[in-house]
């Protein structure tokens, strides 16, 4: 996608320009109006785009099948507009229903989803040995892992006091957490900063300095 | 009966509803359950004690969390931080502090108010209470320029920052540390914790937020869960010993039982 | 006043200033590309060796749990692996959690000059937008046409070649998802573990920390953000957006890393003094 | 009476389709598979109708600023109400296609494409000051975060293997190994509090998601 010739591609990223500086001028300068107008013209946006999708894709998920047969669709979507009730004071309590089958729903997926991957599966992968003739780093990452890991649980016994043969343990234990939040932090910065970098090239793509 | 390389997660979800229904039980007959001292909130008073030396105010908020109660992840932090402000609200109105909430959780509101109104009526002070000392706004950048503007002319001496924040932790870590106040935070969001570890004195990541907050309500059904948890951690610990240990002698039995 | 040194008057650099350094330090590797090379991380590494034992005609869902505004993370990588499943002649479902998702699909089209040479709803599709978190991702595991019934345009998904035969996980070789929230686990709890179905993840930077303890056991291959994405790039020989992105990386993290040396240098200097 | 329509049978119902969730996973019983899969379909429809719910609310409090003429953002809200107002009835011409309309198009390609990658990337500054400004080692765990921390960036950058041959060696580390540990934590501390969470709402305890506070 070159440099665009046509009167509104021009337009548009011009457009697309104005509005990042209006966001910048935020922090780079100070609150302004330009940033406000920047700011509800997003979120205006934002709704805009959620609603029609909303539409469109209750007409495919609900509206279409009932038209097509599938009668007892009336029930789920009768419980869809029930949602909107929460907005009203009185009748807040008939939009617990269809709440009802979100939370249910969720709980019980979550409740049975998490015990093998974020338990079992981490037990057995921190108790499996490297394979056989595997080198001295793998056995000490292995090591490393085993007894950081163990450490670190420790810390979170939360109604056993941390003292006496815990002291240790769990001091070592939270210095583990914090070499790993370090690794969070500094993949967060990469994040942050690829994110950043796109800006200063569309900029710079915009003046015609770096090609699209 | 039960599904095949399901089996051993059946028996670790029956045992721990099992864990959790027994000690709520015990703790509902008022049996008490102890709750781990948290430097964070042994750090309060001291806190508390710097802002009244200073003649200062203290700020204390809770994070955009989704600026809904009903968000499953960010909504229990909320609930959390707002079982922890009760808690603080007493201490400072007992020092004579006064204490700012902010806020952008419209559904909190009602929460917040009765909240801070119960502890000064507790203190015996109940006309000190001021509506105003609540400041709401609607969105995650009007909160945030709230806060920092509060910070800038209030110079409070200690902030509080506990819930579920978002991108604004790193914002006010970096605002209340110019203005050189003390820092207590707490989330359970794990992207946040490495800014806030990073720009707070103290701070409470994870679990802790809940467990510190039910130390304070003594929610018998909180406190139960907690201990059932910590339980098994306890069978989790057994079994990552017992398994690295066995694992040099090459045995996979452990392995093969919790893959069944 | 104690002697001001000069770690005090550091320390009050006004915030805008550091703000201006920044963007400018942004903008300079674009216009000088230093063109340093990319090391490459085993999990991007066994994400390529999982994704060409992938023979003709295997169906592969890319599920776009990032929305348009993190292109600049998790386009490249989407990008990439699109590349790749059309050398191997896999079958490609997108579908997304996000309302701006089919912005991506086409992007992605547009980005991918391989798609010339197929046909729209017998080699690939995008059938479109779904919401509702684990639920949804669990009923797509056991019945897409629950959830789909048409493709992102309307047509109707029984007159879609591609979909025929396929109507849950038992169909579907391997889900490779980008995220930038929960949607991953939601894959993992409900597609990788009760179907065993190879998942990979190509979300953001900071997830990568998050799946690590899952690899590679559970998932089977990561890339991390921009840096992912530059690494695939390599690995496939055509280097792309990533590898432009990752160039400019290095000045910014430059400044972050000085920073908090230098603050630190002047904070452990101030506090010995006092 | 209907203090029990509106409460006891609400939490019976969530247990209800709780356990039946959970028995469709460890189960092999076809009509509980069947009942589990069609209540996710409902989940997804109410899930679906209920996005502009969000909407509903925003619009609902910018309508109110408007009306009530709120010094300095009366105007800015009522752009908002009408840019929304404008763009829905735009994407209604064409439901099945909305960016066919060229001005729809057009503004989500240029405006929206980016303003939200604008909104998204504004932390970078504020990581950037605050790494300046408030990353302090003050304690052995800021330390130990911001050493790990400093190697990992240093990792992702390509420019740290000039400084030091070691840098990607010692960095990879961090994010391969050193991590893992804490991350793993997380997992099996983030399960339990969910399934604590579930138990108490099971048993109609946690009560956030009704809107009425426990």
């Amino acid at each position: 996608m070159g440099y665009p010739t046509t009167i509104d591609g021009i337009l548009g990223i011009w457009t697309a320009l104005a509005l990042m500086l209006f966001v910048y001028s935020y922090p780079l300068y100070k609150e302004n109006q330009l940033f406000r107008f920047a700011e509800h013209l997003f979120i205006g946006l934002s709704l805009a785009i959620a609603a029609i999708i909303a539409i469109q894709t209750t007409k495919r998920l609900a509206i279409t099948p009932l038209m097509e047969g599938k009668v007892y669709y009336i029930v789920p979507i009768l419980l869809g507009f029930m949602m909107y009730l929460i907005l009203h004071r009185d009748y807040r309590w008939v939009s617990r229903y269809p709440i009802a089958i979100l939370v249910g729903s969720s709980i019980g997926l979550g409740m049975r989803g998490t015990i093998i991957p974020n338990i079992l599966s981490q037990i057995i992968a921190t108790i499996t040995p490297p394979k056989p003739g595997a080198d001295a780093t793998a056995w000490f990452n292995f090591v490393y892992i085993g007894i950081g890991t163990i450490l670190a649980v420790m810390y979170f016994l939360l109604t056993f006091e941390h003292k006496g043969p815990l002291l240790y343990p769990t001091r070592l234990g939270r210095w583990v957490i914090m070499i790993g939040l370090g690794a969070y932090f500094g993949n967060t910065v990469l994040f942050r900063m690829a994110m950043l970098s796109g800006r200063a090239q569309f900029l710079l793509q915009v003046l015609g300095l770096v090609p699209f | 009966m039960i599904v095949a390389g399901r089996q051993t997660a059946f028996v670790f979800l029956i045992v721990t509803v099992a864990l959790f229904y027994i000690f709520l039980e015990m703790a509902r007959r008022g049996r008490r359950i102890p709750i781990r001292t948290f430097p964070a909130i042994a750090a309060i008073p001291e806190a508390i004690g710097r802002c009244a030396e200073m003649g200062k105010p203290l700020l204390y908020t809770s994070g955009y969390a989704m600026e809904t109660l009903s968000n499953p992840d960010q909504g229990p932090q909320t609930l959390a931080s707002i079982s922890i402000l009760s808690h603080v609200a007493r201490l400072a109105v007992k020092a004579g502090v006064k204490l700012y909430y902010f806020t952008c959780i419209r559904d909190s509101l009602p929460l917040v108010e009765e909240t801070l109104r119960t502890a000064y009526l507790e203190e015996g002070k109940p006309e000190e209470f001021d509506p105003l000392q609540i400041n709401y706004q609607a969105g995650q950048s009007p909160y945030l320029n709230a806060v920092l503007g509060f910070m800038q002319r209030e110079r409070p001496a200690a902030n509080i920052l506990m819930g579920g924040f978002y991108y604004e932790s790193v914002v006010m870590g970096e605002g209340g540390n110019t203005i050189g106040a003390m820092q207590i935070a707490g989330t359970a969001n794990t992207h946040q914790m490495p800014f806030l570890i990073a720009t707070c004195d103290y701070c409470l990541i994870a679990e802790e937020l809940y467990a510190a907050s039910a130390n304070i309500t003594q929610d018998p059904w909180v406190l139960g869960c907690l201990r059932g948890e910590d339980i098994m951690k306890i069978v989790i610990l057994a079994l990552l010993i017992v398994g690295f240990v066995i694992s040099f002698t090459g045995t996979t039995f452990l392995i093969d039982v919790l893959k069944r | 006043m104690s002697q001001e040194t000069i770690w005090d008057r550091l320390q009050r650099i006004d915030r805008r200033v550091i703000y201006w350094l920044l963007f400018i330090l942004l903008i300079l590797p674009f216009l000088r590309p230093l063109g340093l090379p990319i090391s490459i991380s085993p999990q991007s590494r066994s994400l390529l060796e999982g994704l060409r034992k992938l023979k003709e005609g295997d169906v592969v869902v890319i599920n776009i749990s990032s929305g348009v505004s993190a292109w600049p993370e998790c386009l490249p990588s989407l990008v990439a692996v699109s590349k790749v499943l059309i050398q191997q002649k896999a079958k490609i479902i997108y579908w997304t959690s996000f309302v701006d998702g089919h912005m991506t699909f086409e992007k992605i089209v547009e980005k991918v000059p391989g798609f010339k040479g197929l046909t729209y709803g017998v080699d690939y599709v995008h059938l479109g937008f779904y919401t509702g978190a684990e639920p949804t991702v669990a009923q797509l595991a056991t019945n897409i046409r629950a959830i789909f019934t048409t493709d992102y345009k309307g047509t109707p998904i029984d007159q879609l070649p591609i979909m025929k035969g396929v109507n849950s996980a038992k169909d579907v070789k391997m889900v490779i998802s980008s995220d930038t929230g929960d949607y991953g686990d939601y894959y993992i709890r409900q597609w990788r573990i009760p179907y065993g179905v190879p998942f990979a993840e190509i979300g953001i930077a900071m997830l990568f920390s998050n799946y690590q303890p899952y690899w590679p056991e559970i998932v089977f291959g990561m890339t991390g953000g921009a840096k992912g994405g530059a690494e695939l790039e390599k690995l496939i020989g055509e280097p792309g957006d990533a590898t432009v992105t990752m160039d400019a990386i290095n000045t910014s993290h430059l400044l972050v890393v000085v920073a908090v040396i230098l603050a630190n240098l002047g904070y452990a200097a101030t506090r010995r003094r006092r | 009476m209907a203090e029990v329509v509106r409460r006891e049978v609400v939490y019976a119902l969530t247990a209800i389709i709780t356990v039946i969730m959970i028995a469709d996973f460890f189960l092999a019983i076809p009509q509980v598979n069947a009942v589990a899969g069609e209540l996710r379909t409902w989940a997804t429809i109410i899930s679906t109708m209920a996005l502009t719910l969000g909407a509903v609310n925003i619009i609902r409090v910018h309508s109110r600023n408007v009306r009530k003429r709120v010094p300095g953002v009366w105007y800015h809200s009522a752009f908002l109400v009408f840019i929304f107002a404008l763009v829905t009835l735009l994407g209604l011409t064409n439901i099945d296609n909305p960016s066919a309309n060229p001005v729809y198009k057009w503004l989500f390609d240029h405006a929206y494409v980016s303003l939200g990658q604008t909104w998204y990337a504004i932390t970078g500054f504020y990581i950037a000051s605050a790494a300046y400004r408030a990353f302090r080692a003050r304690n052995i765990d800021a330390a130990l975060l911001l050493i790990a921390g400093i190697f990992v960036m240093l990792m992702n950058a390509p420019i740290g293997e000039v400084i030091w041959a070691q840098i990607p060696a010692i960095g990879r580390w961090f994010n391969d190994v050193g991590q893992v540990p804490a991350m793993r934590t997380f997992l099996i501390v983030a399960a339990f509090g969910l399934l604590a969470f579930g138990f108490r709402t099971l048993l109609g305890r946690e009560r956030g998601f009704y809107g009425e506070v426990a």
